[in-house]
């Protein structure tokens, strides 16, 4: 039910809501016209937001210490993954401490949704959302992004370490 | 018969089965590892453990055998407690390699700790650790920390294929599974092992990392390999079929398979097919559709002679096939001279004791009823003297699927030469073939049908994924031949 | 007060050849025996209530009259691994009377009417297995075995099998893979050994003590042999004492003796200056008993199985105060880890994990939780696999902790030893 | 010169102004991003880019949301509308490859009109369409300090 107030001279005139209204309107216009730093635009190709590291963005493909990717392809996150984006095909490694890597690991970009269950499902922290937002790209361009762009693009600047490490897990005899 | 309370139900039992047996008979969920009912009982997982009236200890379930009027019960508090800590000393020392094994997903410490287990370990010291990555030959790969020395694959050895391959090696936590030296473990069941392990301790080098096993369904069917006729299950999916495993069939191969046969699923998958028709037109050979094709060769030798026309049949397709190729196709068209082709027909009776039969073919005894029904029996000599004669105007060869053990397939192909047309029908191409038609057919696993094994017994096989959905049945290609439609409801679809 | 019914002529140096021993009134009992008929020897020695000497203490007549008479053929088994930790009695038996041990098992042999008999000595022994051969040797030249045994119509042959030093091959069915070639491990039970043992027939296993008091059980006749011993454990026993006593050493009283004279009067008392603080009673698989429980227990089976412990082999091992349970304790799960012949999981693996986890109590790493993680994973260990080796694991770390838990605390608090100083805390073994 | 002819100038100085005139045809969680492009924090009109109602005066389609079939319809009548150098902006995963909810009839705007630019992302970020946008062609409006679209690219990667 709602509470209805009558009588006063302030709401059954409508004079002073529509001329509090406008206040608000010419009291920014004149901080933006005179204090342009303090405005609220982001003048997009020249201005760019750092996004916190929580932001889910496009894929990164962590690496090990030695630079080989850290991912052991157990097809996990390509299992939890709701649109199905990501294919991996599995291969034997020589070395046995390592013994299962992935030859072929792509996410396409134009099916995933960004939910970052495959960040929740993996394992050994191989896979994160980086925080550069989605690149757009005209049509034809390769949104099927594989391992090099995603582990290896310029501005991973030589990959991403992945915090799970084998050699201090095998030291440690777990 | 005795009678038994299993967690307050009364059960039934026939004499002598064991504790184990009943319960799983009636779906009491117990929980075991080395217990496997194609084995001897070696006892030593102690996780069957249960409670019997009147005995203090807790009794293992797989040893003992039933009693008249014995109340057992595996749900009670101290059992359970007991399952958990039995499960948690198998994982203590178990390596933490669920990424990369190859049995995550059907493993039996994952289902059985998440059916009994769900503890929180406790176990902080560090593991033993054991030889990963061993090379048994060209089929298996050992990982020793895996292994929960249930013993399995060692009974396996022993009592199955009776080459005691392989051992348990040194005392205590340190014991491994292995060969002597490394030896490869190669007889003709090795991969069984593979099955029978409940964890990823011995995995096949064929699957390894093709595939993971939850992207896999799986059907079961007749294996082509050989005429026992072993029921197996082919996993697949819709990019194609990975692998087949031995199901559980009670008078015919128990619950093992031949590894020959463990390879018959890769002549379905689309790089070994053949896609197209192959015709030979005058401007070297072009594609068809099969169907066009078959229509194409009907019209084609509808005016020859039916005496001219001579059939060669292998025993790899069904009954039904069988019966639709006469019904429709030999019979109206009154044609004679059909042959039965069998490779090495004297070395058919040898047998290597255990599933192997030297008739490669899974139902040259259905095909032989049927010719004889329809008295179409003719003598292999005849063909070949109306070959050499050169009267055979038009050769129809219904290929063999599986041309591994056709070994005398060169020699053959330069006697069917001789006739001036020859049409030859198979799923996979076939080397250096000449051949004026040559019409892809389906594989044994994209069909519904029934093979005769040796022993007269009836198996039906079915229709799994499709990989070349052209592609005819031997059903659809005599419907064709015969100038009909393939009728809507398709006899073996 | 220490007797001398089994080990009467033992300082006599010749009581080892034949003749010696037949000067000494040997095999007189083994004609008396072949006068008796099979079933009455079973009877006397059921009515002698003589209880197996090798740990279990199974009533030996019992276990006699497990046997199917389906006419099938036996075997007699002398359980001479004695791999106890602490127990050397079998040794000084057989080095000193091996005739005594042939003539209680032809007796036995008789009794079930067993054509093949072994005696399994342990790898360790070689000199002993030597005296034993020799003394075979002497009793077939003498005609005391092979065929028609002194006109009785009886034929029997006998063997020594060395064993390769493992500990669960002094185990019933351990033993039985043993000789059969097998890898050493206990068969699943049942079917038990007297229905199902060596070669899938009918096998008695029996220590060599038992097998000896056999004899003697002929030579007195029930009432005499009852005259030592209390009611349900009759007889003397053997009592390898070792530890920290003035005279260490085999003493042989009858069942029922109490402890604390033991100590005093047999031993020689305590070293100098130092104070009891543990026995083990029966070997290192036997649970501790503290001073005070100590004093008060006799050595009988029902006594001591009364207090918690075992009488087991037989093996008293004394510890006084200068000696630290937690380093004591590792010592034993380290033993018992090595053992472990893999097959059963709990024990396997269990037998691993306790041996880490007091390990890294003695190293002084460990934590407070570990101590009861240690005590958890002992009691889940006990009574789930085919032989007693994980019990023989668990037991004593259940009695460990349980009566000593403040050294175990003071371990993991001050990260040494509260006995020994801090030299404990680094060199973990 | 005074920092107030400066700012006058900056501001209301004669540029050759094209205004892109932007026809949106945008639904679903899409939508609130597309707002956003002409809301005060990404506001795309200074770069000379406009929202209209009509498609006959745009020349630039944004397509965002689940196509089901009444909504097809209306894009390929308001494409047809579109003045003639037409260009499509496919925004979003949903009009892009429909793949995420399991309807049975699943429509993907390439099937409809032939699209220019693809965004990826559920919802993508605005500067991710006016990056998509400025990747179509020459921006409209010349500002001095406007670095050219090459140096643009290159930067982002």
């Amino acid at each position: 039910m709602s509470i209805v107030k009558r009588g006063n001279l302030k709401n059954s005139w409508y004079l002073p809501a529509i001329l509090s209204g406008l206040g608000i309107t010419f009291k920014n216009m004149i901080l933006n016209l005179f204090g342009k730093r303090k405005m609220l635009t982001l003048n997009y190709p020249e201005e760019k937001y750092e996004y916190s590291p929580r932001f889910k963005g496009s894929h990164v493909l962590t690496v090990k210490k030695d630079g080989s990717i850290r991912c052991t392809a157990c097809m996990l996150c390509a299992t939890n993954c709701p649109a199905d984006c990501i294919t991996i095909i599995a291969s034997e490694h020589d070395d046995p401490s390592v013994e299962k890597y992935p030859i072929a690991y792509e996410i396409d970009t134009l099916r995933c949704v960004y939910c970052g269950f495959c960040e929740e499902a993996c394992p050994v922290d191989a896979i994160r959302m980086g925080p550069e937002w989605q690149m757009p790209g005209i049509n034809g361009a390769n949104f099927v992004h594989d391992i090099r762009q995603l582990a290896k693009r310029p501005n991973l600047k030589g990959g991403v370490v992945s915090v799970l490490d084998e050699e201090e897990r095998h030291k440690a005899g777990i | 018969m005795p009678k038994v309370h299993i967690n307050g139900k009364e059960i039934e039992v026939a004499e002598g089965t064991r504790l184990i047996d009943a319960f799983l008979q009636n779906q009491e969920e117990i929980a075991h590892y080395c217990y496997h009912p194609g084995l001897s009982v070696a006892g030593v997982c102690r996780l069957c453990m249960v409670e019997i009236e009147g005995n203090p200890r807790p009794q293992i379930a797989c040893n003992t055998i039933v009693q008249d009027g014995m109340k057992v019960t595996n749900k009670s508090e101290s059992i359970k407690e007991s399952v958990k800590w039995v499960l948690d000393f198998h994982l203590i020392n178990h390596p933490l390699d669920c990424p990369i094994c190859d049995q995550a997903g059907e493993c039996e410490l994952q289902e059985q700790y998440m059916k009994f287990g769900q503890y929180d370990p406790e176990m902080g010291e560090r593991k033993v650790k054991k030889r990963k990555v061993v090379d048994l030959g060209s089929k298996i790969v050992l990982d020793t920390e895996r292994c929960i020395l249930c013993s399995r694959c060692v009974r396996f050895t022993d009592e199955v294929t009776k080459t005691k391959e392989l051992g348990i090696f040194n005392r205590g936590d340190h014991a491994e599974i292995g060969t002597f030296e490394d030896k490869p473990l190669n007889n003709n069941y090795a991969v069984n092992t593979v099955d029978i392990c409940p964890v990823g301790a011995l995995t096949s080098k064929d699957f390894r990392f093709k595939q993971r096993v939850w992207y896999l369904q799986d059907k079961e069917t007749i294996c082509p390999g050989c005429s026992t006729g072993c029921s197996v299950k082919a996993y697949y999916n819709e990019k194609g079929y990975f692998r087949l495993k031995p199901a559980f069939n009670e008078d015919n191969n128990g619950y093992w398979m031949c590894d020959e046969g463990r390879a018959l699923y890769r002549h379905a998958n689309k790089e070994e097919r053949l896609l197209q028709a192959q015709v030979k037109a005058d401007d070297g050979s072009s594609h068809m559709a099969p169907g066009a094709a078959t229509k194409k060769l009907a019209a084609e030798i509808q005016g020859l002679d039916k005496q001219k026309v001579a059939v060669v049949v292998t025993g790899q397709y069904t009954n039904e096939e069988y019966d639709q190729l006469i019904s429709e196709w030999l019979k109206p068209a009154a044609i004679q001279q059909v042959y039965h082709w069998k490779n090495k027909e004297d070395e058919w009776g040898d047998f290597d004791g255990l599933l192997l039969r030297r008739d490669r073919n899974p139902n040259s005894k259905g095909l032989q009823d049927r010719l004889q029904k329809a008295s179409l029996v003719n003598d292999w000599s005849q063909l070949e003297k109306n070959l050499e004669a050169g009267q055979v105007d038009c050769l129809v060869v219904i290929g063999p699927e599986i041309q591994a053990y056709y070994d005398d397939m060169q020699d053959k192909l330069k006697l069917f030469q001789k006739a001036k047309k020859v049409i030859w029908l198979s799923s996979n191409p076939v080397e250096n073939l000449v051949a004026d038609y040559h019409i892809p057919m389906k594989t044994y696993l994209e069909k519904d049908g029934t093979f005769v094994n040796y022993s007269g017994k009836e198996q039906k096989i079915q229709k799994m994924q499709n990989i070349v959905s052209q592609a005819l049945s031997l059903s659809d290609f005599a419907y064709l031949i015969a100038g009909k439609e393939i009728p809507l409801t398709g006899a073996a679809s | 007060m220490a007797v001398q019914y089994l080990t009467e002529h033992y300082d006599d140096k010749d009581f080892v050849s034949l003749k010696g021993y037949k000067a000494k009134g040997g095999y007189k009992d083994l004609e008396k025996a072949f006068k008796l008929k099979p079933k009455e020897i079973i009877e006397m020695v059921k009515a002698s209530g003589l209880r197996g000497r090798g740990g279990a203490g199974f009533p030996t007549g019992v276990k006699w009259s497990f046997l199917p008479d389906n006419g099938e053929e036996r075997f007699l088994l002398c359980n001479a691994d004695e791999g106890e930790p602490g127990t050397f009695k079998d040794r000084l038996m057989m080095e000193k009377a091996p005739h005594q041990l042939i003539e209680g098992m032809l007796i036995s042999a008789f009794a079930i009417n067993s054509k093949k008999s072994y005696i399994y000595i342990r790898g360790e022994y070689e000199y002993v297995a030597v005296i034993l051969e020799k003394a075979l040797k002497e009793a077939y030249d003498a005609g005391l075995l092979g065929k028609n045994i002194l006109g009785s119509g009886f034929d029997h042959d006998m063997d020594v099998y060395r064993g390769a030093g493992a500990y669960i091959c002094g185990e019933e069915t351990g033993m039985i893979s043993s000789l059969e070639g097998l890898k050493g491990q206990p068969k699943l039970k049942p079917p038990f050994p007297a229905i199902k043992g060596y070669l899938g027939k009918p096998t008695i296993v029996n220590n060599v003590e038992t097998l000896a008091a056999v004899k003697y059980v002929i030579r007195d006749g029930v009432d005499a042999f009852r005259k030592y011993g209390t009611e349900k454990s009759a007889g003397t026993k053997l009592f390898s004492v070792s530890g920290d006593v003035q005279k260490p050493g085999n003493y042989e009283v009858p069942l029922g003796y109490p402890l604390k004279d033991l100590i005093e009067k047999e031993c020689g008392g305590l070293l100098p200056g130092r104070k009891l603080k543990a026995v083990i009673p029966g070997g290192s698989s036997a649970p501790v008993l503290n001073a005070e429980e100590a004093y008060r227990a006799t050595m009988d089976y029902e006594c001591l199985a009364e207090m918690g412990s075992m009488l087991g082999s037989g093996a008293v091992i004394i510890i006084d105060d200068s000696n630290c349970m937690v380093d004591l304790l590792h010592v034993i799960l380290h033993f018992y880890h090595h053992e472990s012949c893999g097959q059963c999981t709990p024990c396997r693996e269990g037998t691993g994990w306790i041996e880490k986890l007091s390990r890294k109590i003695v190293s002084g790493s460990g934590r407070l939780q570990d101590i009861d993680l240690l005590d958890k994973v002992a009691q889940n260990m006990k009574g789930r696999t085919i032989c007693a080796l994980s019990d023989a694991a668990a037991l004593p770390t259940i009695s460990f902790v349980a009566k000593f838990r403040d050294e175990f605390e003071f371990f993991v608090r001050e990260g040494r030893s509260k006995v020994k100083g801090n030299i404990y805390a680094q060199s973990a073994h | 010169m005074s920092p107030l002819l400066e700012k006058w100038k900056d501001y209301f100085q004669k540029p050759d102004r094209i205004t892109r005139r932007v026809f949106v045809a945008a639904k679903g969680c899409c939508a609130i991003e597309v707002e956003n492009l002409i809301a005060s924090t990404y506001d795309i009109q200074r770069l000379g880019i406009d929202f209209v109602q009509d498609p006959r005066s745009a020349s630039l389609m944004i397509v965002s949301g689940w196509i089901d079939d009444s909504f097809a319809d209306e894009i390929i009548e308001n494409y047809a509308y579109l003045e003639q150098d037409k260009k499509v902006v496919a925004v979003g995963i949903c009009s892009v490859a429909a793949n995420i909810f399991y309807t049975e009839k699943k429509i993907r705007l390439a099937d409809l009109v032939p699209v220019a630019s693809y965004i990826p992302g559920c919802p993508p970020r605005p500067e991710a369409m006016i990056q998509a946008i400025l990747n179509l062609d020459v921006p409209a409006k010349k500002t001095k300090k406007m670095t050219y679209l090459s140096e643009v690219m290159k930067s982002n990667g």
